[in-house]
């Protein structure tokens, strides 16, 4: 709770500092206080706790991936000062997006009450609308931001549509009643179907096939810093609050669809791997080719949906693992490409001459993208493969595996680029925050490929 | 002290090889000439030292476990009995002698010290395999022969036709060396050990013997041998093999290395008595390899071509004897044969000396003026090959023939064939290069000379060993048959009395001998026919010529099928292999691009997705 | 000296190579090569008073993962062969001038690293992360280093990168899945499991699949000519030398302990295709054009045989197969050497363009003649010891076996002699061509000792590996 | 109080959502115009939020009538940003007509 | 199962129910369908009036209030603005293809289906509805509910329309570019 009000705070002082004049203190400041806030949010873990009426339940798991998330926000405020040195008027503004996003995103895992899910979303969403469009006289820019409002907004029109019927089953908004109830077995239909959407509404922000394909237009279209958030914070986000909200409502011992749900989420998942990594061979923007990735680790991540009651802790892991390396990717990607017009892979070629570092920590991402150890990608993945395989679906982990060497066929494609093509220009200067973003989050990343139980036992 | 004694045996070779490699450009050509032959000599000594005191046990020397097998440990050792001692004697006697002629027949060459290296090598696998206390042992000096060989075919590495003859060599030896390897094998795994003494013990007391297995394994070390000894099919190297230097000829591709098969199957005849079937295979290759080697030598006019089939004849004679259990025999002959046909190669290779490497008999004639030491010496060699009373030759043929005679009539006749045929080509080979005229240049007539001591002397030597070897095995009073004795497991075949059979088959060897020898001298000497052209050869004397066309066949049956294979895997089912798995990266691929077109931009059919999606969730769920 | 050491001295090398600039790269990395023999060695003085080292810590608690190493004798050897060849290897490679090369340094060094942890490692798991992480090393060194058109370079490596790749994720599912069912990665407790004959077969052909792309048998192999190809001869000699070891270590380690019911069932076809790549490595290398690809078929055929010796399930056919692994370790990489040193002075690697160096460099031709000798498997030279074991122990299985693998003795020869014929032999070539120089020939005579050493005196290795090897015979027959 | 659901049924309310629902998701397919399909998703936000007060009078419970709020203030946040978008979309290519969003595929 | 309305013995709750469903419903349908957009706005506006109406009909009397001031007094209002700002009520919409049309006319009804399917298939909601007899919908509780319960979404709701506010104002604002 405390958490909430401070990122909100933080939100609004942002904007105030605009007033003030105190342009040029925004983003050190924006990081310091959601350091402090990341300690504040820490000190909670091991205090739950509900607030409100049950509006903001505080447990392990929603201060565990806010901090992550929090994290994710430094990283991604970090690199915003550089990336809108040109909108220097607007700074704040976006700052401010991002600090209330993350708002956002904290009540999306830590809600206990469907209004709080539902206006954490929106606002998530609406946000998102924002940054994508927010380069407004950039047609692409444009174009992603309305396409992205456009199935967003009928995709909210969808989980509300759930909510409302989870509502009708249980008169209820409080997840605590709901999970109790939804143990009964006299349950009106509404409850399932409601799920159901709410789910697909879900699965439409994690971009999963069949729902996936605004995430590629977007992505390419969307500012970077825009896509960075989207592919690592949103989508994590996404994930988590799908996964706390099938936990909450028992959806695995729900007699009436929860065979049949696996089932959805099998081909689901495994449609998304597919998908996701044969889609990203042959794309030629790196963006557009992160996004298919993307999709593809939405699909691994619903894996972790396949043994819900225990794959917090793996899911967290995955989720750490991918967001990080992400985040690393997208500062490589913002130097490489801040004054060009696009993002293709021919403006890499050569980066291992002109910036090595640069190059080996891209490398470093991709590789644990692709799930290579040492990097924390790969335990990600064998202990999602260890869930699944305990659940009991070998298929999926198959299917898994087979995706997964697809998937180094493009990631390897950027490395490829980065090492055996000539640089076609001269070497450019690197601003010191996409090289501290950079290589911390991999480091980050490393780190946790190496102590992976600090973070795979946190959530048991 | 026997340790020691072997050890300098063994390793004085070694010792000279390895100076020869690492001092020899160094420390000039003379030099060279003398370590290498000094080293040899020295080993000499030493068996000459041992085969004085050696008492009738084999002496075993082992040094270290080598090769550990689960059910048996196999020992670097070596084993000094009568049969290697006997060998050792002529391998480093003859060695000796040959060395001592290299030093002057190479003296021109620049790479002598590299000749002289291998040579001592050479000797010092010889030993090896001589002296091996087990089969590995032995296969170490057998592979190694082999590499020696190929060395010295190969010593004139520039030209290539040379090269392929050394590599032929190497490969057709390897193939037998694969049959030596199973053999091997089988006899492992039959009486887990390897060891000649342990196995003699073993075979000769166990009672259940599979005979199957112990066939399969005689003939396999069978194939191994006729590799090593040039038998038929495996015998086509052996007349590449004179592409090597004229002393290498001798040494290894007649006197020593050659009958290592020989060695092996006497060393083994305790196994191969458990295996009469197999036996007989010996004896009916061995009787047609030395019957068809004869006709091919019948008109060969390469002069060192008609000495190796010549050679490949007489081995097959030599395993005609041991086909019928007679190895003591087959010894005999190897001995005998060793001095002859040293002396016939050096002999061959003074003539080539004098005529500057000339070797087409077309080209000789008329030399026993010029050169009476090498005509006189080669003259006794060549009798003595014909089996011409009282000479080594006619002794040890004789017994073999004999002993066919006992066994298996079909088998004499063929030996007595091929014997004839050797009459009458040595004296084609003597009359065509000795007498007449000569029919060489102007040029090459004007050197002709008679070689220099160095070379006559050995020739001399061996000529003296060709006339006066038959003593050591005379028919009735063997001193070699006594010496050989403990060797062998049973006494194979009873002593021939000397009957009347015994007497006429004498004759009828000596006549036919003399009947050989007399069409040659009506051919070559009085009618002075000279061999025709190669353009002109035709009919019978064609397919002869051409050996049978046996290498034909086999470069069309073996090398060429395994080469186009080898194209046809490169070029078709590698490129297959690799498209396969390209293929699927290919295919996925073509999907994805096939897939760009569904991600055409348009919302509309995003949305449709979705709302299919939704459906069909939903219908999958609910309905 | 603790296990872990070794790795650490490695890994440290390699940062220190990296570090040491351009300069100083490759003398920093040889340093550190030798001090991880000089480790090795240690090891092995300690494992004989110990005749165990072990080192466990937990290192994930759920999954139950161990940072586990066990160095039996087995490993050790491995490990020996590793850590000799790296030094080795570095050290011939002081006649090249790489750009960049402290990387290259410290990639080889990681790889070393790499490849030992492999050896060494007891836990699936951790196996795994060592075997994949030997992956990345060589494939920047291929590519980035390696020679030829950068396309078709590429080409080759990222199929060699995807497929061995391939291989390995699903050994990975093997082993999460073997997890399942005892609650451990150790290779103790897997070692001992009881599965379900179904489970044994998709256990092991899933394992099999990682180890035959890695070996590589035949139909997996075609990666391997083209990368050894494109590779800087450095990279081919690790991946010739020491990679291909670790799939057939594994093999040994891994797979037959773990599904030995399976290993026995299917023992047949896998030995036929350890045959099959014998006889159609060995005819495919005999028209090779390229020299480097030459020498790749040769080793398809070689580890063709070790892998059939391996299979065969008997201490004589293991022994043989972990004695001609380090024979063929050291041989290929004196080959592939002896293919740098033409490529050096002539720039190419075309057979067709070489011939004549014989007369122009007596040295030169005496070593690679020995190489080429040991290669073929002269007796007296350290692979006739492997190959004539594995033999035998096929010939144990069924003498067929023997006869068509003992075709590598001809069929080897014939492409052997064939290519030193027409690359050494012939009219004297009219380029010059220098003899070695004193560090090249110290490379290759010191691999030609320790091929005669231990060819005449196997013993050392032999007891070494013995007492391992027994006890994997034990588990493999737990189910007799 | 009478129930007033006693004389409609609640299903019937179910089917008239529904109805509405997938009339707007019809629009949304059926239509290029944005400023349309922004309606659209008005009606299906609509459609919901009579289901939400069904419901909250069939519980006889306050809170579904509170979420409606939280509905129309969501709603109203979408239609700000949208028709920001939409302006900006419509100053850079002159027209609304989604069909002529392509330049993002692939 | 579906209740058919019984129309002979309908009570004026029914009829006005089924006369604004099929109204809503209409004009929902002609939102879309006309090709005017200022047609598909004002069709908008009485469908919204309508589900006031149905509001109302469920005495909801506040909510039906706020919707009418929020939907049609606000959003309605920004809409044809932007129609009017933008001039937009032109019949030039290229309409989509035709077998998109077609396939949208099938999702729809596939749609319809499947969701009336699902709710038919299921069991029927048995038995008389509740009625506590409670105040649950008048002004007064319903702020009571918003303000001490739902005191939090409350006040998130205001970050919402805080981000919609400076997003708004961050996509149409122009830029200074100096800095």
């Amino acid at each position: 709770m405390n958490t909430l009000i401070a990122i909100t705070g933080l939100g609004v002082l942002c904007l105030l500092f605009e007033i003030l004049n105190f342009r040029k203190a925004i983003v050190p400041i924006t990081i310091i206080g959601l350091l402090a806030i990341l300690g504040l949010t820490v000190s909670e873990f091991n205090l739950p706790e509900s607030y409100y009426n049950n509006m903001i339940v505080v447990s392990k798991f929603s201060t565990v991936f806010s901090s992550l998330f929090i994290v994710l926000t430094i990283l991604l405020v970090a690199l915003a000062h550089d990336f809108y040195e040109d909108h220097p008027t607007k700074i704040s503004d976006f700052i401010a997006i991002k600090v209330f996003m993350l708002a956002g995103a904290v009540a999306m895992v830590s809600f206990g009450n469907l209004a709080m899910f539902f206006l954490g979303i929106e606002i998530l969403s609406i946000s998102l609308y924002v940054l994508a469009a927010s380069n407004r006289m950039n047609l692409k820019s444009n174009e992603a931001g309305m396409k992205y409002f456009l199935m967003g907004s009928f995709a909210s029109g969808i989980i509300l549509f759930g909510i409302c019927l989870i509502y009708g089953a249980m008169g209820s908004f409080d997840i605590a009643e709901i999970s109790d109830w939804s143990r009964s077995a006299e349950l009106p239909i509404w409850f399932p179907i409601g799920i159901s959407l709410v789910t697909i509404g879900m699965l439409f922000k994690i971009a999963a096939v069949p729902f996936h394909f605004w995430a590629p237009d977007v992505y390419e279209g969307s500012p970077a810093l825009t896509t960075a958030t989207m592919s690592t914070l949103v989508k994590v986000v996404a994930m988590a609050t799908l996964y706390k909200l099938l936990s909450a409502m028992n959806i695995d011992t729900n007699e009436y669809i929860s065979t049949a749900f696996i089932n959805i989420i099998v081909v689901l998942s495994i449609a998304s791997m597919t998908v996701g990594n044969i889609m990203a061979l042959k794309q030629t923007n790196v963006k557009r080719m992160l996004a298919f990735s993307g999709i593809s680790h939405a699909g691994f991540m619903l894996m972790a949906l396949l043994s819900i009651s225990t794959s917090a802790g793996s899911l967290l892991y995955y989720a750490s693992a991918y967001s990080l390396s992400g985040i690393a990717a997208f500062a490589v990607i913002l130097y490489v490409c801040k004054n060009k017009d696009n993002e293709n892979i021919e403006n890499f070629n050569g980066l291992g001459k002109n910036n090595p570092l640069m190059a080996a920590v891209l490398t470093a991402a991709l590789l644990s993208m692709a799930g290579i150890p040492i990097f924390a990608g790969f335990f990600a993945k064998m202990v999602l493969f260890n869930q699944t395989i305990e659940a009991g679906h070998l298929v999926v982990v198959i299917a898994a595996v087979i995706n997964s060497i697809i998937s180094v066929g493009y990631y390897f494609k950027l490395i490829l680029a980065m090492y055996s093509k000539e640089p076609n220009e001269a070497v450019a200067k690197t601003p010191f925050v996409f090289y501290a973003v950079a290589v911390v989050s991999i480091l980050l990343n490393i780190v946790l490929g190496l102590f992976p139980s600090a973070v795979l036992d946190l959530l048991g | 002290m026997d340790t020691s004694l072997v050890l300098v045996l063994l390793l004085a070779p070694f010792l000279g090889f390895l100076f020869n490699v690492f001092l020899g450009k160094k420390a000039g050509k003379s030099v060279v000439g003398i370590v290498g032959t000094l080293s040899v000599v020295v080993s000499f000594a030493i068996t000459l030292y041992l085969f004085g005191n050696a008492g009738k046990e084999p002496v075993v020397v082992n040094l270290f476990d080598w090769i550990t097998i689960e059910r048996f440990n196999v020992k670097f050792g070596f084993l000094l009995d009568q049969l290697s001692i006997l060998w050792l004697l002529f391998v480093t006697g003859i060695g000796s002698l040959i060395h001592l002629y290299s030093i002057s027949y190479m003296h021109d060459d620049e790479k002598i010290h590299s000749f002289f290296a291998y040579l001592n090598l050479f000797i010092f696998f010889m030993i090896t395999l001589v002296m091996g206390s087990n089969l590995l042992m032995m296969f170490i000096g057998w592979e190694g022969v082999g590499l020696c060989s190929y060395l010295l075919i190969g010593f004139w590495y520039k030209n290539q036709d040379f090269n392929d003859a050394a590599k032929k060599a190497f490969i057709m030896n390897r193939i037998g060396d694969l049959g030596f390897l199973i053999g091997i094998f089988i006899v492992g795994s039959l009486f887990n050990t390897l060891d000649f003494t342990s196995l003699k013990t073993i075979i000769t007391t166990i009672d259940d013997i599979n005979d199957l297995w112990i066939a399969l394994a005689a003939l396999a070390l069978f194939i191994g041998a006729c590799g090593k000894s040039a038998q038929i099919p495996l015998y086509t190297w052996l007349p590449d093999a004179m592409a090597g230097p004229t002393p290498v000829s001798a040494l290894i591709h007649a006197a020593t290395m050659v009958t290592a098969g020989i060695f092996m199957l006497t060393r083994l005849n305790f196994l191969f008595d458990m295996a009469p079937s197999v036996q007989n295979i010996i004896a009916i290759v061995g009787a047609v390899t030395a019957l068809v080697a004869a006709t091919i030598a019948l008109v060969q006019n390469d002069i060192k071509k008609v000495l190796a089939y010549s050679t490949v004849s007489q081995l097959g004679l030599m395993f005609l004897a041991l086909g019928f259990g007679a190895y003591e025999v087959a010894v005999f002959h190897v001995i005998t044969h060793a001095f002859f046909k040293a002396c016939l190669f050096l002999g061959s290779g003074s003539v080539i000396h004098g005529l500057h490497g000339e070797q087409d008999m077309r080209k000789m004639g008329g030399l026993k003026k010029t050169m009476p030491i090498t005509f006189i010496t080669m003259l006794i060699a060549s009798l003595a090959i014909a089996g011409i009373f009282p000479l080594a030759g006619f002794w040890s043929k004789d017994e073999i023939l004999m002993t066919a005679f006992h066994h298996n009539i079909v088998l004499w006749v063929i030996g007595s064939i091929a014997s004839i045929m050797t009459a009458f080509y040595m004296f084609r080979l003597i009359y065509l290069t000795f007498f007449n005229s000569f029919r060489g240049t102007e040029e090459q007539k004007h050197h002709l000379h008679e070689s220099p001591s160095l070379i006559t002397v050995p020739l001399i030597i061996l000529a003296i060993f060709s006339f006066f070897g038959g003593i050591i095995s005379l028919p009735g009073h063997s001193w070699l048959n006594e010496y050989l004795a403990p060797l062998f497991s049973k006494v194979s075949h009873e002593e021939h009395t000397l009957g009347t059979t015994e007497y006429a088959l004498m004759a009828i060897a000596t006549i036919g001998a003399i009947i050989g020898i007399g069409i040659a001298y009506k051919k070559y000497l009085k009618d002075n026919t000279i061999p025709s052209e190669d353009a002109e050869i035709t009919g019978l004397s064609k397919v002869l010529y051409n050996k049978y066309y046996v290498d034909e066949a086999y470069d069309a049956i073996f090398v060429k099928p395994v080469n186009v294979l080898s194209s046809f895997f490169r070029d078709a089912v590698e490129t297959t292999l690799s498209a396969l798995v390209f293929g699927l990266g290919k295919v996925t691929n073509e999907i994805a691009l096939q897939g760009k077109k569904v991600h055409n931009g348009s919302v509309g059919l995003y949305l449709f997705a979705f709302v299919l999606g939704v459906c069909a969730i939903l219908t999958y769920l609910f309905l | 000296m603790d296990v872990t050491h070794i790795l650490i001295i490695l890994l440290v090398g390699a940062l220190a190579t990296y570090f040491s600039g351009d300069k100083w790269a490759p003398k920093v990395a040889l340093l550190f090569g030798l001090a991880a023999f000089a480790g090795s060695i240690c090891l092995l003085s300690q494992y004989n008073l110990a005749n165990e080292i072990n080192y466990v810590t937990l290192w994930i608690a759920k999954p139950k993962i161990y940072f586990a190493l066990h160095a039996d004798g087995l490993a050790l050897a491995m490990l020996l062969l590793t850590t000799a060849l790296t030094p080795i290897i570095i050290f011939s490679s002081f006649g090249n001038t790489y750009k960049n090369s402290k990387a290259f340094y410290a990639l080889i060094l990681f790889m070393t690293f790499a490849m030992a942890g492999t050896f060494l490692a007891s836990d699936g798991i951790l196996y795994y992360i060592f075997w994949e992480l030997s992956l990345i090393p060589i494939y920047f060194i291929a590519l980035i280093w390696g020679n030829g058109d950068a396309e078709e370079r590429k080409k080759a490596v990222v199929k060699f990168f995807i497929y061995t790749l391939a291989g390995s994720l699903f050994m990975l599912v093997a082993f999460i899945y073997l997890y399942q069912k005892t609650g451990s990665f150790l290779i103790r407790e897997l070692s001992q499991t009881d599965l379900s004959a179904t489970e044994q077969f998709w256990i092991f052909l899933a394992f099999f699949l990682a180890y035959a792309i890695k070996i590589p048998l035949i139909p997996f192999h075609t990666w391997q000519a083209e990368v050894y190809q494109k590779a800087p001869t450095v990279g081919t000699m690790l991946l010739s030398g020491i990679m291909l070891k670790m799939g057939l270590y594994s093999v040994i380690r891994w797979q037959l302990p773990i599904a030995p019911m399976a290993a026995k069932e299917f023992m047949y076809v896998f030995i036929g295709l350890g045959i099959a790549g014998v006889i159609y490595g060995s005819i495919v290398a005999l028209r090779q054009k390229d020299l480097k690809k030459l020498l790749a078929y040769s080793s398809l055929a070689h580890v063709g045989l070790i892998a059939a010796g391996a299979y065969t399930l008997t201490l004589d056919g293991l022994r043989g197969a972990v004695l001609q692994m380090i024979a063929h370790g050291f041989v290929v990489v004196g080959l592939f050497f002896v293919a740098e040193i033409i490529f050096r002075r002539y720039e190419t690697r075309a057979i067709a363009e070489m011939g004549g160096i014989r007369a122009q460099s007596p040295k030169f031709t005496s070593m690679f003649m020995i190489l080429v000798l040991a290669s073929v498997a002269l007796p007296s030279t350290f692979n006739f010891i492997g190959e004539f074991t594995v033999l035998y122990s096929l010939s144990q299985v069924n003498i067929w076996y023997a006869i068509l693998g003992g075709t590598t003795i001809i069929l080897g020869a014939y492409y052997m002699l064939k290519m030193f014929q027409h690359v050494m032999l012939g009219e004297t070539n009219a380029r010059i061509f220098a003899d070695v120089t004193f560090n090249e020939g110290l490379t290759l005579v010191i691999i030609i000792a320790v091929l005669f050493f231990f060819g005449l005196y196997p013993k050392p290795i032999i007891d070494l590996i013995t007492p391992s090897l027994e006890n994997i015979l034990t588990q493999v027959n737990r189910f007799n | 109080m009478n129930n007033i659901l006693n004389q409609i049924g609640i299903e019937n309310y179910i089917f008239l959502s529904v109805i509405l629902f997938c009339i707007g998701v019809f629009g949304v397919l059926y239509r290029r115009n944005a400023i349309i399909v922004f309606m659209s998703i008005e009606i299906m936000l609509n459609a919901v939020n009579l289901l939400f007060v069904a419901f909250s009078t069939y519980h006889q419970d306050a809170q579904g009538q509170v979420f409606v709020f939280f509905s129309m203030a969501v709603a109203a946040a979408e239609v700000a940003v949208g028709l920001a978008i939409l302006v900006s979309i419509f100053r850079n290519m002159d027209t609304i007509d989604v069909g002529n969003l392509k330049n993002l595929k692939g | 199962m579906i209740r058919i309305p019984d129309f002979a013995n309908a009570t004026p709750i029914q009829i006005i129910f089924c006369v604004l469903a099929v109204i809503t419903l209409f004009t929902a349908f002609m939102t879309i369908y006309s090709r005017k957009p200022m047609h598909s706005a004002i069709y908008l506006l009485i469908c919204f009036t309508s589900i006031t109406g149905h509001y109302l009909l469920l005495n909801s009397q506040f909510l039906a209030m706020v919707n009418l001031i929020v939907y049609i007094g606000a959003i309605m209002i920004l809409i044809v603005f932007t129609i009017m700002l933008m001039n937009l009520n032109k019949e030039n919409e290229v309409y989509k293809p035709r077998i998109t049309r077609l396939g949208a006319i099938v999702t729809f009804c596939l749609m319809c289906l499947v969701l009336i399917a699902m709710f038919i298939n299921s069991k029927p909601i048995v038995g008389e509805y509740t009625t506590t007899g409670e105040d649950y919908q008048s002004i007064k509780v319903l702020g009571k509910v918003l303000l001490n319960e739902y005191m939090v979404p409350f006040e998130f709701a205001s970050v919402l329309l805080l981000v919609a506010m400076i997003g708004a104002v961050l996509l149409s604002k122009k830029e200074k570019t100096t800095k």
